[in-house]
């Protein structure tokens, strides 16, 4: 328990987040809402990585936490730069148009 | 003296080496007296040994090393000689007869292009004949078998440009093999039971085996017989053998070659002793092809022909004499057959020769007085073969059927048969050549000639070995001494004397002359006096004529239950099994490495979403196989 | 309260609007509005770390997430001139196929998270980990080759930023790899 | 030491050709195959003196950590096959000079580099080193089929390439499964031939059918036995002379060798579980071979499946494991060696002669060339085995260790005796005999290359029919040494 | 250790180096620097084994050192063959995001804590990312950095679930805590531990990019320019490697029950589909990436065999440098004949046999290693891999990887026909640099010595 919550509750919490960032990927053709989708399951990790951080008593969970951001933000800073040049080049953003390389 | 017997088949050897690598570069004269003369040494040296044994009566069989051959372990195959009895006599036949035809030869011949080609093969053919007969265990035996067989080849197929003949000479060659796989099989359950191949050693320790691996030996060794010396099922190669030049159906399809069969069986008389089974199928193997080659002999009108199935005939009776047991005279008619068949087909070479390539009888008659001393020759030959005393014919015959008529009178019957046949074929073939007027063209009655002398020679020489040839083998209840008997006693384990009284010898003996005589009455009716000439055209012929004088459709009946099949099988096995199935199968794994390839590459279709999905599914698949399951 | 404290009402509100906004954001058509939602969810996110006694993170958490990363896709957003009309959508058998796969990565999910009663409790209540202080000791000594390298990342991603972000001079094309 | 020589000189030879031009090469790589068959006898000299002596066996280490050595030694089997190799390397090579080959550098150098890798192949005395001789056989071969070969190459030697492959990783499999079971009591994991030959006796039937199988998939396909044989007509027909001659006079006797000196003493349970089955196989694939040689057009072709019954009689006689068999098998692989290379000359002197090799268009050749009709029937009669030639030796003692499996399969296995008659003769007959046809018109005299290579093979071939004995002794002598190893 | 910070250094240099105008000397500092690096590795074998860095956050043992020292070969290698890569105008950016990764790279070799491993990927994905998509005209270079990213992102999303699931149940991320957890729990964990394992296991068959998770592979490898998908193919594969070795073998063996059975199907789908795929492709670029599946394959059987303890790891070192080094070969020659004929296709090498009979050499030695043939390197590989998964109950894998392999023969085989076999279409002249014939002939050497002696990479750890 904590805060008398049990823990389970957490990790069903953060697992329904993750999964549906995971919907969210495979359900929409908008690139920028499928990259919204997976900050959706990082933050779905953080969540439960802060519970387990409480549960174990342990800061270095929230500490990972903190990584976790860090590489979100770069993976955004990188992510939208090459969307916006994709942008750019296609016109488009909808992922489904992006399959010139097959088979 | 014995140990010179090395030089016996060194010397046709030499002939062969020196007439194959020079051949061409000498004269045909120097080519065929340099192989005759190899020949006639070698029958020298092989009287000499002959003597030699004759005199030292005390040791009857000498083994005469030579080198180690073939070694594996337990199995050890020396290269050695045996002479004794058996295979002394052999040499003097295969030698002494050998030479006569070479002689001949060089006239017949005489303008034939390959000239120096055949008799490089005539010695090497003696060559391995010798080692036949020679050689002191089975394989040196089978060495010298299946040499002569290729000679045998070779020399049917002497004309190598007409198809026909090839055809004949392939066609003796691989039934031939097919007696040799029966042989080879024998030799090895020889030395799979025994444990050596060698005479000596294997005859002495022979009775340790049972009698039904014995009966399997004699069997298998029988089928190399039944091959070589042409006995049924295996004789249609030699009526086709006769495509061949005649001195070779003298030599190799007569007097030598397809005795060879009798000579392995005699050698092996203590299997045949041991199995009763495998004598008395012998025997009747022996009768049946002796009685069957002589209806066809009937109505056959190739003059070649008629003494090939003539040969098959006698051969038959051989076996005949064989499976009854009577082992030597069995020898002695191969002695006196030698005599007279290969007289009997030098004449017809002798005619053809004069008739300048002509082998159908109802285009030759009246030869008698453009070749009178091939009529003369020819004639003896007749009687001595169709079994009239005291020409040599009569003696072996004769005590054949007595031994057989002891064993079994059924057995006699048909063998008795068949040399009435005989009688009544060859005086046949006598009239149709010899009497009434010439029915050939003009031109070949302007040709007509008497043979040149070294053709004429050894007729006359065989002509007085085939009247007086009977001494070697004079009946006992005569009072005479049988030498053949004597001779061969010491090879041949169980005794086999008469045990029939002399009234009963004396009528078999009548009812041999008198059927002869009846016979030959008969024929002379026939084509003397009704004048009755073969039917020229053989589409015209009904009936059981015809099915004789097609030799029974056993060619054909060949061609239809192993030739048809067999090309059948090949071609399903190779367009079908091997094309197909197994090349089908092999490459049917390669298009269905390009079929998944072009499948599973569609997988691959450049959606993110599809792949997130494919990444999703397998996530899940996962972690169902793990937790849920 | 019906046997709850507050902080499970509190837990158990937070959960349902995060999971609401999270859907939300996957299902609005409008891409602005699902940024909006986000920030939201973030929200939500945020006070369940206050829940925690994650004091600190929560308030990294808005900082980082709504203010600068959320704020970046909003300004991507209208940038590209998006809305509800320009959106693609998804094959509507697609969608749901989605959906029933995202149910069945779920149920097992549930299944496989079983385990956590077996976790031994270690203290409740108020804890002090979330604080400033402690987590900045941890930071900066254990954590403190992590936290260095982790500078590299950001650079690399600046870089990398920059170079896609650099509008080019040449094309610096010698090999086509079309095909 | 001699023993190292002996298989760096055909590299360094093969290294030598490949910087050379022209008709340089090919009299270079003659001379120096040469010197190879010349220093074989010397081997041979040494072993019959002194077989223990140190110049025949090389051994240092190559991988320590693995057990593996460079190890390669002489014995009677590896002497027979050595010479073999280099007695039919310099004959190929001959053979090959009324032919130009483009580029012939690499023609040349393959060829010796091939012969490197033939001569490892027979001496290595380490398991790994085997298998990698084996595979670097195949390298050479490849290109040679590939670069000169005839229609469809590209395909057909990629198929052989394959299959050859295939088999050789599951050969691979099936030792590196031995080697895991060595040195049980020494703790020390080894790839020499007599530990694993011990891993393997120490193996139960299930294990030891495991190793057996996957070791005889790759020696069944390079023989080739029914019905892993499909590779090897297409790949005989379509390859250069040369290569044709070394894929059968040589490359096949790597199966059979294998078979004799590293499957059978390492699997002696499964070998007489699973014996049967093999003979079965190779036995039908004789008389099935010999079926399809019949009907066969091309001449090349029927070479080839000729070859399939023969290697099919061989296998059969080795997998009987007796004296007799296996003894047989040696001599029948020396002969089949000579004999068929002399066939595939035959073959491509009628192609070089008339322009093709189908027997129908074919015929009368006799006709125009005596000689060469001697040679040929000389060639054939040791192949059907007639007695006196070299041929006969080994398919008596073939058929004798077969009989004494099974005195029926022997009977069947037998059957060759008369079908390789059967379609040898056809196809002389077709051939050489009869009127002259239009092909054979301008047939003319054989070259004189082609000459002295024939009369070395017909030389050989009643030379040790008539005597084989210095042979037969070595065979005899390694076969015993193997039978040791099967109790 | 110091060559980590020696790479990392390295990078903010060539970020430095447009600033202040050196970007001339550049080249050869980043060739000197990589030297420097693996000197350094070399001085570090055996010194600091089993000291903990930082917290215990990196581990410079023998093995770390190995795989860096696999991972620094390589880039030099790989340096020289993108020397003329690097000739426009961004030059400074693409060499401080390769060192980056570099960084990365060696990172991952060396990790011992969660956060490293996280970081380490990261910081390896991320200017792969970039450069993937560094063609900025280029529609396939776009699409290829664009789908890495996507897919990379949603990857590493269960990567850190599955971090955090671990971290729950063991309350550390240490993983020698995490070990030390397993082995005296004595198989009592929470199910969501294993759950975590599957997750994190999951992602890294997504970084070694095994079927089913390989789908992004072969698009970014084909859109990405030639020696990028030359570097992902050979140091982002080596360090992926490195990574799952370390926490397949060492940290989660105590519980390859879980795992095994999961990793022998996944192998099995890989060898199949990556094999079968590559043989119909008829860009030889694509062909590769296909066949890298295959290799990674291979390389997940010698972790499969778990219980061989040192065997399987040698396995897995000698594999990514036989297989690396077979790679840069083949991509310097595809890179050059790609751009002289303008195709990366099968038909752009008919007749380069006799065009560049050198190159063609090289690159038969290379398609040969990669086929597996002896006595190259590629043979040894597959030699040792077999000899390690022999003794486990996943016999049916190697017959398998045969059956395969064959067909991978197959592919290889397509290009040396192609080269000596089929008669070229275009005239153009295939030219090359004199520095990528020094690098083909150093790999070629190199995938034949390896192939004669390996014994001084087999026996590295003995």
């Amino acid at each position: 328990m904590l805060n008398g919550i049990p823990i389970n509750f957490y990790i069903m919490l953060s697992a329904v987040i993750f999964i549906i960032g995971v919907i969210g990927v495979m359900a929409r053709r908008n690139a920028i809402i499928i990259f919204m989708c997976i900050e959706l399951m990082l933050n779905a990790v953080n969540l439960l990585l802060v519970a387990f951080s409480t549960l174990h008593n342990d800061p270095s969970g929230q500490v990972f936490v903190f990584f976790i951001m860090a590489v979100a933000a770069a993976e955004v800073a990188v992510g939208l730069a090459i969307l916006s040049m994709v942008y750019r080049n296609f016109k488009s953003i909808d992922i489904d148009l992006l399959s010139r390389l097959k088979n | 003296m014995i140990k010179l017997v090395a030089l016996i088949p060194l010397f046709p050897l030499l002939g062969f080496i020196i007439n194959g690598f020079f051949g061409k570069k000498i004269s045909k004269n120097v080519s065929g007296w340099i192989a005759s003369l190899a020949v006639l040494a070698s029958f020298i040296v092989s009287l000499l040994i002959f003597i030699d044994l004759e005199e030292h009566k005390e040791m009857t069989s000498h083994i005469v090393p030579l080198f180690s051959w073939i070694n594996s372990d337990t199995l050890k195959i020396p290269f050695e000689f045996l002479v004794d009895p058996l295979s002394s006599w052999f040499l003097l036949i295969i030698t002494g007869i050998g030479f006569l035809i070479h002689i001949y030869s060089i006239g017949y011949m005489h303008d034939d292009e390959g000239f120096s080609r055949f008799f490089t093969y005539l010695n090497l053919f003696v060559f391995f004949m010798l080692l036949l007969v020679l050689g002191n265990n089975y394989l040196i035996m089978f060495v010298g078998w299946e040499g002569v067989g290729l000679c045998s080849y070779l020399l049917i197929g002497f004309w190598f440009k007409n198809t026909a003949y090839n055809n004949a000479a392939k066609k003796a060659f691989i039934m031939n093999r097919v007696g040799d796989l029966g042989f080879l099989l024998g030799i090895i359950l020889i030395f799979v039971t025994f444990g050596s191949i060698s005479f000596d050693k294997v005859f002495t320790i022979a009775s340790s085996g049972s009698e039904a691996t014995v009966t399997a030996i004699a069997l298998l060794l029988f089928i190399g017989a039944m091959g070589k010396s042409a006995q049924l099922p295996l004789y249609t190669w030699l009526p086709d053998a006769m495509a061949g030049p005649t001195p070779v159906s003298a030599l190799i399809h007569a007097a030598t070659m397809v005795t060879a069969g009798i000579y392995m069986i005699v050698r092996s008389n203590v299997f045949y002793s041991m199995s009763e089974d495998a004598s008395h199928i012998v025997a009747v193997v022996g009768v049946a092809t002796a009685l069957f080659a002589a209806t066809i002999g009937l109505f056959q009108n190739d003059i070649k022909k008629v003494l090939a199935y003539s040969t098959v005939s006698q051969l038959g009776l051989m076996f005949l004499g064989l499976g009854v047991g009577a082992y030597s005279s069995s020898v002695f008619h191969v002695t006196t057959h030698a005599f007279f068949k290969a007289l009997l087909f030098l004449g017809a070479g002798s005619v053809i020769h004069a008739m300048g390539g002509e082998q159908d009888m109802r285009k030759m008659g009246g030869l008698k007085k453009a070749l009178p001393i091939t009529f003369v020759t020819m004639l003896i030959g007749t009687i001595a073969i169709s079994g009239i005393p005291p020409f040599s014919g009569f003696f072996s015959k004769d005590e054949i059927l007595a031994h057989t008529y002891e064993h079994s009178p059924t057995l006699w019957f048909f063998g008795q048969l068949a040399s009435m046949l005989t009688a009544f074929y060859m005086f046949r073939l006598l009239y149709l050549t010899f009497y009434r007027k010439f029915r050939g063209t003009h031109e070949q009655e302007h040709h007509l000639h008497e043979s040149p002398k070294t053709m004429t020679i050894p007729l006359i020489v065989l002509a007085i070995l085939s009247v007086v040839g009977g001494v070697l083998g004079l009946p006992e209840f005569w009072g005479a001494t049988n030498w053949m008997h004597h001779h061969l006693d010491s090879i041949i384990v169980q005794k086999n004397p008469s045990i029939l009284n002399h009234t009963k010898e004396w009528t078999l003996m009548a009812i041999a002359v008198l059927s002869a005589g009846a016979t030959i009455f008969f024929a002379y009716m026939v084509y003397m006096k009704n004048q009755i000439l073969p039917e020229a055209n053989d589409a015209k012929l009904t009936g059981i004529k015809k099915l004789i004088y097609n030799k029974y459709y056993v060619d054909e009946l060949y061609d239809f239950i192993i030739r048809k099949p067999l090309d059948g099988i090949s071609v399903v096995f190779y367009k079908f099994m091997d094309l197909q199935v197994v090349d089908g199968i092999v490459n049917g794994v390669g298009s269905a490495v390009t079929g998944i390839s072009f499948v599973v590459r569609k997988a691959q279709t450049g959606h993110i979403g599809l792949y997130i999905f494919g990444m999703v599914v397998g996530i899940i698949t996962i972690l169902f196989f793990t937790f849920i399951k | 309260m019906l046997g709850y404290t507050i902080t499970q009402w509190l837990f158990g509100i937070l959960s349902f609007l995060a999971i609401m906004f999270a859907l939300m954001v996957v299902f609005t058509r409008n891409p602005v509005n699902s940024v909006l939602y986000l920030v939201l969810t973030f929200f939500c996110i945020a006070g369940h770390y206050l829940l925690l006694n994650a004091q600190f993170l929560a308030i990294v958490h808005i900082v980082v997430y709504a203010g600068a990363i959320m704020v970046l896709f909003l300004f991507i957003i209208m940038l590209m001139n998006l809305d509800a009309d320009t959106e693609p959508q998804k094959h509507i058998g697609t969608r749901f196929i989605a959906g029933i796969v995202g149910g069945v990565l779920l149920f097992v999910m549930v299944g496989a998270l079983r385990g956590a009663e077996q976790i031994q409790l270690v203290q409740t209540g108020s804890s002090q980990i979330g604080l400033v202080k402690n987590l900045g000791k941890v930071l900066f000594s254990e954590f403190l080759f992590p936290f260095e390298i982790a500078s590299i990342l950001l650079l690399a991603a600046l870089v990398g930023a920059i170079m896609i972000g650099k509008r080019d001079t040449n094309i610096n094309s010698k090999e086509t790899t079309n095909s | 030491m001699l023993v190292g020589l002996l298989i760096i000189i055909p590299l360094i030879a093969g290294l030598l050709v490949f910087f050379t031009k022209g008709n340089t090469s090919r009299t270079l790589a003659l001379s120096l195959s040469v010197i190879e068959f010349i220093l074989s006898l010397v081997v041979l000299f040494q072993f019959k003196h002194n077989p223990e002596s140190q110049n025949l066996i090389l051994n240092c280490s190559w991988i320590e950590s693995l057990g593996i050595h460079f190890a390669v030694s002489i014995d009677a089997l590896s002497m027979l096959m050595v010479l073999l190799t280099t007695f039919l390397v310099p004959l190929i090579i001959l053979s090959s000079f009324n032919t130009t080959y483009e580029k012939p550098n690499s023609f040349y150098g393959l060829i010796l580099l091939m012969q490197m890798a033939l001569i490892g192949v027979f001496t290595a005395n380490d398991g790994f080193l085997f298998y990698v001789f084996w595979e670097l056989a195949l390298i050479p071969i490849y290109f040679i089929c590939l670069i000169w070969g005839g229609e469809n190459r590209a395909r057909i030697t990629f198929k052989f390439f394959v299959y050859t492959l295939l088999g050789s990783l599951f050969m691979l499999v099936g030792f590196i499964y031995l080697y895991n079971h060595t040195g049980f009591d020494t703790g020390i994991k080894s790839w020499a031939i007599t530990d694993l030959y011990q891993a393997g006796k120490s193996l139960n039937l299930s294990q030891q059918s495991f190793v057996f199988w996957c070791i005889f998939l790759a020696f069944g396909i390079k023989m080739p036995v029914f019905p892993l044989h499909t590779w090897q007509p297409d790949t005989y027909v379509t390859s250069p002379t040369q290569g044709t001659m070394l894929l059968s006079g040589i490359m096949l006797k790597m199966g059979t060798f294998g078979l004799i000196k590293w499957l059978m003493p390492m699997t002696p349970l499964a070998l007489e579980k699973w014996g049967g089955v093999a003979i079965g196989l190779a036995v039908f694939g004789i008389v099935y071979a010999s079926c399809i040689a019949i009907v066969q057009k091309d001449y090349k072709r029927l070479i080839a499946y000729s070859s399939i019954a023969h290697v099919g009689l061989i296998a059969a006689g080795i997998l009987s494991a007796n004296q007799q068999g296996i003894q047989g098998a040696v001599m029948q692989m020396l002969a089949h060696g000579v004999n068929v290379v002399g066939l595939f000359l035959i073959a491509d002197i009628l192609m070089r002669h008339t322009g093709t090799r189908e027997m129908d268009k074919l015929g009368g050749i006799r006709n125009m060339n005596g000689n060469f009709a001697v040679l040929f029937l000389i060639v054939m009669l040791g192949s059907v085995a007639l007695p006196l030639t070299n041929g006969f030796v080994g398919e008596f003692l073939l058929i004798n260790g077969i009989y004494q499996y099974g005195a029926w399969i022997a009977a069947f296995a037998g059957l060759t005796v008369i079908l390789g008659a059967v379609y040898m003769l056809r196809s002389y007959q077709a051939i050489m005999l009869g009127e002259k046809r239009d092909s054979a018109i301008a047939f003319g005299s054989l070259q004189s290359s082609d000459k002295w290579v024939l009369y070395i093979i017909c030389i050989t071939i009643i030379a040790f029919g008539v005597y084989p004995k210095p042979l037969n002794e070595l065979a005899e002598e390694g076969t015993k040494l193997i039978m040791m190893n099967l109790k | 250790m110091k060559g980590l910070f020696i790479i990392s250094g390295l990078g903010i240099l060539a970020m430095l180096a447009e600033i202040f105008k050196f970007k001339k000397l550049l080249y050869p500092l980043v060739l000197m620097g990589i030297l420097a690096a693996y000197a350094m590795n070399f001085m570090e074998w055996n010194n600091n084994y089993d000291i903990p860095m930082f917290g215990n956050m990196i581990r410079f043992d023998n093995v770390a050192l190995a795989f860096s020292g696999v991972i620094l070969v390589t880039a030099f290698f790989w340096f020289i063959l993108a020397n003329d890569y690097f000739e426009h105008d961004h030059i400074t950016d693409h060499f401080a995001l390769v060192l980056f990764a570099l960084v990365g790279a060696l990172m991952l070799t060396s990790f011992s804590n969660m956060t490293t491993l996280f970081l380490g990927i990261e910081i390896l994905s991320i200017p792969m990312y970039v450069l993937a998509a560094s063609r900025k005209r280029d529609l396939a270079s776009n699409e290829a950095g664009f789908k890495y990213l996507i897919m990379g992102s949603f990857a590493s999303g269960f990567l850190l679930f599955g971090i955090a699931l671990i971290y729950g149940a063991t309350g550390s991320f240490d993983l020698m805590a995490i070990r030390a957890f397993i082995s005296h729990a004595n198989g009592d964990l929470p199910a969501f531990f294993y759950a975590g394992v599957l997750m994190v296991l999951v992602a890294m068959l997504f970084k070694v990019s095994a079927a089913p998770f390989h789908f992004w592979a072969p698009d970014v490898y084909e859109g990405s320019p030639t020696v990028i998908t030359a570097l992902m193919s050979t140091i982002v594969k080596t360090a992926a490697f490195a990574a799952f070795m370390h926490l397949f073998l060492v940290v989660f063996g105590g519980v390859s029950e879980t795992w095994s059975m999961v990793l022998a199907v996944v192998i099995a789908l890989s060898l199949v589909i990556s094999n079968f795929t590559a043989a119909a492709q008829q860009s030889v670029k694509r062909m590769l990436a296909y066949s890298s599946i295959s290799h990674a394959a291979f390389m997940l059987m010698a972790i499969l065999a778990n219980n061989r303890g040192w065997a399987s790891i040698n396995a897995i070192l000698y594999y990514s440098l036989a297989y690396s080094i077979g790679s840069i070969a083949a991509f310097t020659v595809l890179y050059n004949v790609s751009k002289a004929r303008n195709s990366s296709n099968i038909e752009a090498f008919n007749g380069l046999g006799k065009r560049h009979p050198f190159m063609a050499a090289c690159m038969v030695i290379a398609m040969l290693s990669l086929a597996g043939i002896p006595v190259t390197a590629g043979f040894f590989a597959k030699y040792f891999v077999f000899s390690v998964l022999i003794g486990t109950s996943f016999k049916w894998l190697i017959i398998l990887a045969i059956s395969t392999s064959a067909v991978g023969v197959y592919y290889y085989f397509k290009v040396i026909i192609a080269m000596y076999f089929k008669s070229e279409e275009s005239p153009e002249e295939v030219t090359m640099e004199t520095s990528h014939v020094l690098l083909l002939a150093l790999t070629a050497l190199f995938t034949i010595a390896l192939g004669l002696v390996p014994n001084y990479v087999i026996e590295i750890f003995n």
